[in-house]
């Protein structure tokens, strides 16, 4: 992709985070005026284990160039095992992602705690460079608006 | 003087109709399935008069998925438009007889109180080649519900395999002539030895159907159903679909999407009540729409006995099998009390 | 073996130990529920079915207790339902038919040709099992070895002839949901229709839920009447369920599944 | 349709600086179902809260949505406001376009639109969110102890003198715990027992507190305010409400020489036995190991015919009662860890070295520090006479070992047991009082006196009593010409040290009380790796547990000694007592719930939910006929955590407050 397209492509981030760690690690790095790109949507969800795999999959058929998941650290759920749960999942799913040839690059598992304001901003500018360089999703943003057929020829 | 066409040249017309913008289906080979497909080049059809798709043709008259229209959010307000219409000519190639026939089931089904334009439309620019049978298998049983291996109901067109790599044209219809714009004057006479046998009488079974609605004979026959789609998505004549609302926050459309009566969710209504809450329940149902009610309603079959059914349920169920039971128990019963002619 | 099998499912019924016995016929599962009706029982090289998929439906529950035909394959699926509280093991009677291999290409590989907690098992394996098909090359490691766009465009190719009729649903002895989130509209996780997007959401959905469920048996592949071979995926996931968590579903009966638990220890060498 | 109000917050400049809040105002008031979009300078003023209370009224709205900071900060205060203007508090979403926007972003058009998505995805989720009522949960006002140590003690008589009924279950004959066989208390050196027994027999003599000694906690059903809790009181023989104490029976018992638990074995008991003379209640317990006729089911009933009351009855069974307790307070404890064998305590993880190499167990002369505190009680065996175990003879060089096991990573536990540095100053230092002409000698690691006198203290040991303090680690103990042969060293001399000892004494690491992992799983408290109990939060809930109505003291926590056991006891009290000054409990209604006519029952959520809030349930017709089987949350256990939800693959799990619909709501805005 060419870097006028790059430059001036605007990533789709959506950000499925838990309440008590993620969010409020958002919140810390909102109180300490550390700045990162604009293009981030947080959902705030009680917990990791509260986060399905469908809504990654909703993520990405909204659009989302890039999908990030972020909870307690291990040992800090305030559910006490919610994210331990989560991450049993999300390794299994990162290799049904594999298998489908879903670019498992667009889904960023990582833990953020409360106190980690520093590391959200991190995250947020980090992710959006690599989305930013990536290109917008197109394989599956295409794929999403192909209509049903029954030439398989047509889909491309 | 002879009308005959080789395999050759029937790649030569597919290519050039696709030259032209048409939209061609023929049988394609897909991993060890025959599934009727829109063709990308002709090299890709499979002329085979003994072989069936897993498939039918009747995706391409009545997708398994369509738009009525589209809706956006503007506002508060709501605005709908209609979905532009697709005006290619379609042309569906070496399909079997029994898909074909298919068809004019469908069109008074479509249009029988109002008119389905999405589906007249499709059907106005479709034209269908046939290729007639040359073998037929355990499953098939045409014969059995009054159509054949060469049956030219719903065709455009039939061809006829001479076996030497060559296949006799018969032009049915204006479309069919168009097409080929020569018909051979004799059809091949080998066709009908190699038919199906008959395998049940369908009169004796409507007429069993209308008496045993309730009958323990449903569940002992269809206890088996694992209640999928299979049957019915793959079977030329099989309707039913549901209307959707897809989207989300910014506008969507409202969609037709096949469906099947043997879903266990097909009836239920909002109230929570389920009128057929059991798999026989909707075996008997789709047996009754085929043989009973649509008959009563249209005076023929909704069943062009091509066998899909059987061949594509994961336990081997279909019709027929039913079908026969019925009419044994029928001829049984028949030959206890004669009916009155 | 099949007089063998039609003796013991005659005598199942005449004691009244069960009230049906739910095994193989000449073109399908069969359900006898009188002794005289055993004869129709079949053991041959189409008994493909997993007929454990029976036990859990309401239709066939409601016929009392049943004695079951598996062969070491489907046993696994067993396994799991107990697990999963789907069955009651001591309620059921598992006829276990020692099998060579019905010349499927997953009967190449096989390691449960003989059940092994069935209540009765009738024949013995060969030995060597008869070879009855030529060991296909593993598609998984085929399509593995592919880069991940091509994967993609092989999928994509692949689903767009699903239909959604949903026999890789109903086939499965795992998919046994009173109401499956596919047919739930509020709200929709899935699109209902069987477009790209709808067909992608469905098959990430079923194949997930199978993760370290599934038992390997290929019904899903071999009821797809489009022919998408949707077992790769389940295959892959349980590639995964061995590697990471040292668990094969439906192998050991005292085993803890994967999820409902968690450990410390869990790898996450994928979280940043 | 929804009456949504959409209330865009200035923050003064916080917001409006870099986030065009009137561009907000107008694009959300374009928004189906929002009825009206206003913008203010500071709506968590009282003004502020005043508008959107006069717009619910003035446009019967039946929504908000409130545009500011963050939910952590003012969503209670805005669903305060909704609520006293009649808008079900929980039809009240925040979007917070301070913290995760104005803060974070400059560029006004990019932070502007995204503030005008975050408002966005409120919205949609306003829209489906469903009115909740508080949950309330009635409470039992009455207590669980479980452990009768001075951390118990304290807790069941503050909650019982706070006026409410306490049960104490006490799994050894006497309540007491590890301070009954101390000898005297750092830094203050008052006598342990002095001022622990009043406690003990005023706990007996409660009218308020029902006491179960010999028992244990065999089972735990309910949930906050509501436990059924079933206690196994262990087969005693011995019936405590007709006996007198009298001590005819222990007397008379001739199998005498058993180790005796409370003098860690020390000294022995007779097969009846009172624990020791203070012991609440007073009354013996027979030792079925050990009494010939309960081995041999004949013979003996010496004491049998010797009591007077009829009080021994060999045929006594173990029997299980059943409590109803509203709250549960655990403080089951410490113990030490097993410094002589491999991997000798319940530890869970690896299988530890343990300390072999200083011989504990081998040498008769090598004790632990609780063996020696009854060395040094008047109570003890020895009447407080500082001896070897090996001869009776008067130690002249005695050596402690601080550290043993504790902040050792390689063959113990990386912890600090906090207690031992200054109970060994306190050996020390008592060891000299008695042995006048005696060396103290304190191998240490750092000495660790942070508390009141503590410092102190630690100082008196060495300065006015003499010990030495080697700053090293003992690497070898072994038997030489009688002695035992201390090695060494001295890191601050730089020098290896050895000492002929008469006596050593190891301060072994604090591990929970065996068992501390079976009570915790009954009560859904998580533990950690050692298995000490967890609280909810490590400054701000202490003393709470992830059990919501279960509350921790004492040394299962953590290792502490006894100033913070019993404050930490009074804290787990006042809990309870908060708990008990309700006659309901109202808690967030934002629980899970089970579609039970679809739920497969495949009880994935039973085995996931890490409260055990899910049970395996029966749908049932109104006349009681089973109609099928299904998962079920208990409300006044579920947390809200909806890990539920995600494992359910039918969906028939939900979470209220962040259901399905919610959040799909939520994504589906981002278009």
């Amino acid at each position: 992709m060419s870097e006028a397209i790059a430059m001036s492509f605007e990533p789709k981030i959506i950000a499925y985070v838990c309440n008590w760690c993620t969010y409020l690690g958002a919140d810390l790095a909102g109180t300490n005026r550390l700045e990162y790109p604009p293009n981030v949507r947080i959902l705030r969800l009680p917990c990791t284990g509260r986060i399905d795999f469908n809504l990654i999959v909703k993520a990405f058929e909204m659009g989302a160039d890039a999908v990030l998941v972020s909870g307690c650290h291990p040992g800090d759920c305030h559910y006490t095992a919610g994210n331990y749960h989560a991450r049993r999942r999300w390794m299994l799913f990162r290799s049904l992602l594999e298998t489908l040839g879903i670019e498992t690059e667009r889904v960023h598992f990582t833990w953020i705690s409360a106190a980690e304001g520093k590391k959200f901003q991190q995250v947020i500018g980090e992710l959006t460079e690599k989305t930013r360089a990536m290109g917008p999703y197109a394989a599956y943003q295409e794929m999403c608006v192909g209509q049903a057929s029954a030439c398989p020829e047509a889909a491309k | 003087m002879s009308t005959a066409i080789s395999v050759a040249a029937l790649g030569e017309l597919i290519a050039g109709w696709i030259g032209q913008g048409k939209l061609v289906a023929a049988p394609v080979q897909v991993g060890d399935r025959l599934l009727y497909q829109a063709l990308s080049s002709a090299a890709a059809a499979v002329f085979d008069a003994r072989r069936r798709p897993a498939n039918s043709i009747k995706e391409f008259l009545f997708p398994r998925h369509e738009q009525i229209f589209r809706y956006r959010l503007e506002g508060k307000e709501i605005a709908l438009s209609d979905v532009v219409p697709e005006e290619r000519e379609q042309i569906v190639i070496a399909a079997k007889p029994c898909d074909a026939a298919a068809l004019p089931i469908l069109d008074r089904v479509f249009n029988w109180d109002c008119e389905d334009s999405f589906y007249t439309a499709r059907r106005a620019r479709t034209t269908v080649v046939t290729l007639a049978c040359a073998a037929h298998d355990d499953a098939c049983f045409c014969t059995s519900v009054g159509s054949g291996p060469a049956d030219e109901s719903g065709s455009d067109a039939m061809l006829f395999d001479r076996g030497d790599g060559q296949f006799e044209v018969k032009a049915i219809t204006e479309k069919g002539r168009a097409l080929f714009g020569v018909s051979s004057a004799e059809a091949d006479d080998g066709t009908l030895k190699r038919a199906p046998q008959t395998k049940f009488d369908p009169a004796r079974v409507a007429r069993y159907l209308e008496a045993n609605f309730e009958s323990p004979l449903w569940k002992d026959l269809t206890l088996a159903c694992l209640g999928c789609g299979a049957c019915a998505y793959t079977c030329p004549t099989c309707h039913c679909f549901d209307i959707v609302d897809e989207g989300n926050a910014a506008g969507g459309a409202r969609v037709k999407n096949w469906d099947s009566c043997q879903f266990p969710f097909f009836t239920l209504h909002a109230s929570g009540h389920n009128p057929r809450s059991a798999q026989p329940q909707r075996q008997r149902q789709r047996l009754f729409h085929k043989f009973s009610i649509y008959p009563a309603k249209f005076g023929s079959t909704l069943c062009t006995g091509c066998g899909n059914c059987e061949r594509n349920c994961p336990v081997g169920l279909g019709v027929l099998k039913v079908l026969q039971a019925i009419d044994g128990e029928a001829r049984r019963l028949d030959e206890k009390e004669p009916v009155q002619a | 073996m099949t007089e063998r099998l039609r003796q013991t499912a005659r005598r199942l019924l005449e004691e009244g130990n069960v009230q049906v016995v739910i095994g193989y016929g000449a073109s399908g599962p069969v359900f006898i529920t009188r002794p005289e009706d055993a004869d129709k029982l079949e053991w041959n090289d189409r008994c493909f079915a997993n007929l454990t998929v029976y036990l859990t439906r309401k239709e066939v529950k409601a016929l009392g207790k049943a004695a079951l035909v598996v062969k070491g394959c489907d046993e696994r699926a067993l396994v799991v339902l107990e697990k999963e509280s789907q069955i009651d093991r001591a309620a059921l009677y598992v006829i276990g038919m020692a099998c060579d291999g019905l010349g499927a290409a997953k009967c190449v590989e096989c390691q449960t040709h003989v059940p092994r907690f069935a209540d009765e098992v009738i024949g013995t394996q060969a030995e060597p099992p008869a070879p009855r098909c030529a060991p296909e090359p593993n598609g998984l490691d085929r399509l593995m070895a592919k880069s991940p766009a091509e994967r993609w465009a092989f999928w994509t190719a692949e689903f767009a002839r699903c239909v959604k009729c949903y026999a890789c649903r109903q086939v499965c002895p795992l998919c046994y949901c009173e109401r499956c989130i596919a047919d739930k509209n509020r709200p929709v996780a899935i699109d209902t229709s069987a477009t790209p997007k709808g067909n992608f959401a469905w098959h990430i959905t079923r194949a997930f839920h199978l993760a370290a469920r599934c038992i390997g048996c290929g019904e899903c592949t071999r009821a797809c009447p489009a022919g998408i071979p949707l077992g790769l995926l389940n295959q892959a996931l349980a590639q995964a369920t061995e590697e990471n968590f040292g668990y094969r579903p439906g192998m050991d009966r005292e085993a803890e599944p994967v999820f409902g638990a968690w450990s410390p220890a869990d790898k996450e060498d994928f979280i940043g | 349709m929804a009456r949504i109000g959409v209330f865009t917050c200035w923050c003064g400049e916080n917001i409006a600086r870099t986030v065009d809040v009137e561009q907000v105002a107008a694009a959300l008031g374009q928004l189906p179902g929002v009825h009206c979009s206003l913008d203010y300078k500071y709506m968590c003023s009282e003004p502020g809260q005043a508008l959107i209370a006069e717009k619910i009224k003035s446009e019967n709205l039946d929504a908000v949505v409130v545009a500011s900071c963050s939910p952590h900060m003012h969503l209670r205060t805005f669903r305060k406001t909704a609520a006293g203007a009649g808008v079900n508090p929980y039809r009240v979403e925040m979007a917070n376009i301070r913290e995760h926007c104005s803060w974070v972003h400059h560029d006004r058009a990019a932070a502007t639109a995204k503030a005008i998505d975050l408002i966005r995805m409120s919205v949609a989720k306003v829209l489906w969110d469903e009115p909740l009522e508080p949950i309330k949960v009635p409470v039992t006002r009455r207590a669980l102890v479980v452990g009768g140590g001075v951390a118990g003690i304290q807790a069941a008589l503050d909650i019982a003198d706070g006026g409410y009924e306490v049960v104490l279950v006490e799994r050894e004959p006497s309540i007491g715990g590890k301070m009954a066989g101390l000898s005297e208390t750092f830094p203050t050196l008052d006598c342990s027992q002095c001022i622990l027994t009043p406690r003990m027999v005023e706990v007996g003599q409660h009218p308020r507190i029902k006491l179960y000694t010999y028992s244990e906690v065999e089972q735990v059903e309910g949930y906050l305010g509501n436990f059924t809790i079933t206690i196994r009181k262990k087969a005693r023989y011995v019936d405590i409400k007709s006996c007198t104490g009298c001590g005819d029976c222990w007397n008379c018992c001739p199998i005498k020489r058993n180790p005796s638990e409370f003098d860690y074995g020390l000294g022995m008991r007779p097969a009846i036995y009172i624990p020791f003379p203070q012991a609440v209640p007073a009354r013996p317990v027979i030792d079925k190991e050990t009494c010939t006729r309960l081995k041999k089911g004949k013979g003996c009933g010496l004491c049998e015919k010797k009591c007077l009351t009829k009080s021994i009855h060999f045929d006594d069974q173990d029997e299980l009662v059943s409590e109803k307790v509203g709250a549960v307070v655990v403080a089951t404890g410490f113990k030490l860890y097993s410094i002589g064998q491999e991997g000798g305590t319940d530890l869970r993880s690896v299988a530890r070295p343990g300390y072999g190499e200083y011989g504990y167990g081998k040498f008769k002369d090598v004790v632990t520090s609780l063996q020696f505190e009854r060395l040094l009680s008047a109570s003890g065996p020895t009447g407080g006479r500082v001896v070897r175990p090996s001869d009776g003879a008067e130690p002249k060089n005695v050596v402690f070992i601080s550290c043993v096991g504790s902040r050792d990573d390689a063959k113990g536990l990386p912890y600090c047991s906090k207690i031992c540095c200054m109970y060994t100053a306190k050996h020390a230092m008592l060891y000299k009082h008695k042995v006048h002409d005696g060396q103290a000698h304190v191998f240490y690691m750092d000495i660790r006196a942070g508390g009141k006198n503590y410092e102190e203290f630690v100082r008196r040991a060495i300065e006015q009593d003499g010990a030495r303090y080697y700053r090293g680690r003992v690497s070898r103990i072994y038997e030489e010409n009688g002695k035992l042969m201390v090695r060494g060293a001295d890191t601050l001399a730089g020098a290896p040290v050895a000492i002929e000892a008469d006596l050593v004494v190891l301060a072994a690491a604090v591990v929970p009380a065996t068992g501390v992992r079976e009570l915790a799983r009954k009560l859904n408290v998580g533990y950690d790796e050692y298995g000490f109990l967890l609280e909810s939060h490590p400054k701000l809930r202490p003393v709470e547990t992830s059990a919501a109505g279960v509350f921790i003291c004492g040394a299962c926590q953590a290792p502490k000694d006894i100033p913070e056991a019993v404050a930490q006891a009074s804290a787990a009290a006042s809990k309870a007592l908060i708990m008990f000054g309700h006659e309901e409990l109202t808690r967030e209604p934002e629980v899970a719930r089970i579609d039970e006519k679809n739920c497969a029952a495949c009880f994935t959520c039973v085995r996931t939910c890490p409260y055990h809030a899910i049970d395996r349930a029966e749908v049932l017709t109104a006349r009681g006929v089973f109609v099928k089987r299904t998962a079920r949350v208990n409300p006044g256990l579920c947390m809200g955590c909806g890990t539920c939800v995600a494992v359910c693959p039918s969906k028939s799990a939900d979470l209220a407050g962040f259901t399905e619909q919610e959040i799909y709501a939520e994504v589906e805005a981002l278009v």
